[in-house]
């Protein structure tokens, strides 16, 4: 499939760019001129991926989050989100609504799914000690299709 | 009832430029009459909280009107 | 100064990006709080760079153009954009009013002028064949009508 842009985006994992993430990747997104709803989408979804690095990968400290989305001619959007944090030592069991690695009550353990249900791909790798990346996937209603 | 839910049905499916626009005009509005009331430029932040909104909507919409920018006005105008 | 939050974007050298990198810049600069206004200029004054990039730098291709933005505690904002394309032989005549290489007519020979009106320093370096790194910083001083 043929990519028609792309973007990479470097963060500190800091709470205050979880917003910034989501702003700039709407911006990229908006090229499509996805519907709100699409948009809202992807943005949670992306919101969960790069908090999950900011919280879990690098947990007391602050460490590089990086962003490439790539936009394909089909409307295909690709969002990848990796960190190089302490990575997860069973993605599978990771993956499974409710399950958490956080004590404290504050996280649900529901983010990967989440983005499985705002997404139509998430794609997780990672190796204890050296990071984990994420790459999510979701094709875009062309213009006109769902909008009679 | 029909008309209601055919207009928030619809409403899911508006696309994104047509909302950013109406959003960037609200804050042109809003940005109006706070400059007005207060005698002063608001801020961003300003502007977005009496609209109801995040900061970064706000400012994202803004971009969907930027007319191109022109090479010769910025300077003389 | 303490630098607060940072930013390094990599998006390809073509028109679509220049908007996305103003969107982008915006929702960074957005941080400070800012006026309007001051996004006006801050977007006004990456479009000129980033187009430099795009149609002088590399001309007939496409290459990527790097943005790093950085936010210090003073309210100052700075950004880094950097092309490797073919560079420019003589800065100061280059920034001169006027002054332009295209031979169209499309361009006005004002994009540096622009720049440094609406910035507080351009700082420009280049190496011909190698490419052009231009470094705009603004300090915004919005304090707001509320908190007047
Ligand atoms: N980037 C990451 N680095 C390390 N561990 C992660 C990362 N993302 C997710 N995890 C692990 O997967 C678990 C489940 O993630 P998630 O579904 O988002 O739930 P929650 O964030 O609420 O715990 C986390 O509790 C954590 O143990
Ligand atoms: N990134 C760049 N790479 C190569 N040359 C550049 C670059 N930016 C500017 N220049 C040179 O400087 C000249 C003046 O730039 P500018 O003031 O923006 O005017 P204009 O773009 O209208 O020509 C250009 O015509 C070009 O020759
Ligand atoms: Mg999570
Ligand atoms: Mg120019």
């Amino acid at each position: 499939m043929k990519q028609i842009n792309e973007m990479k985006l470097q963060i500190p994992g800091k709470s205050a760019n979880e917003s910034f993430a989501r702003a700039a990747l709407s911006a990229f997104a908006a090229q499509l001129d996805p519907t709100i709803d699409e948009l809202a989408d992807i943005k949670t979804a992306v919101s969960e991926a790069v908090t999950n690095c900011i919280v879990h990968g690098y947990r007391d400290e602050i460490g590089p989050v990086y962003i490439h989305a790539k936009l394909y001619e089909d409307n295909t959007l690709t969002i990848k989100i990796r960190d190089k944090g302490c990575g997860i030592p069973d993605i599978k069991q990771a993956m499974e609504p409710l399950f958490t690695t956080c004590t404290t009550g504050e996280r649900a353990g529901l983010g990967f799914a989440v983005m499985q249900s705002f997404m139509d791909k998430v794609r997780v790798t990672s190796k204890p000690g050296k990071g984990t990346c994420v790459v999510l996937t979701k094709k875009l209603l062309s213009k006109g299709a769902g909008n009679a | 009832i029909g008309e209601i839910r055919r207009y928030l049905r619809d409403n899911n499916s508006i696309r994104v430029s047509r909302s950013l626009r109406d959003t960037a005009y609200k804050a042109m509005q809003t940005k109006e009459m706070l400059t007005n009331l207060h005698s002063k430029e608001p801020t961003i932040e300003e502007i977005a909280e009496t609209m109801g909104m995040k900061k970064e909507d706000v400012v994202l919409a803004l971009e969907a009107i930027v007319e191109p920018v022109s090479l010769f006005e910025p300077v003389y105008s």
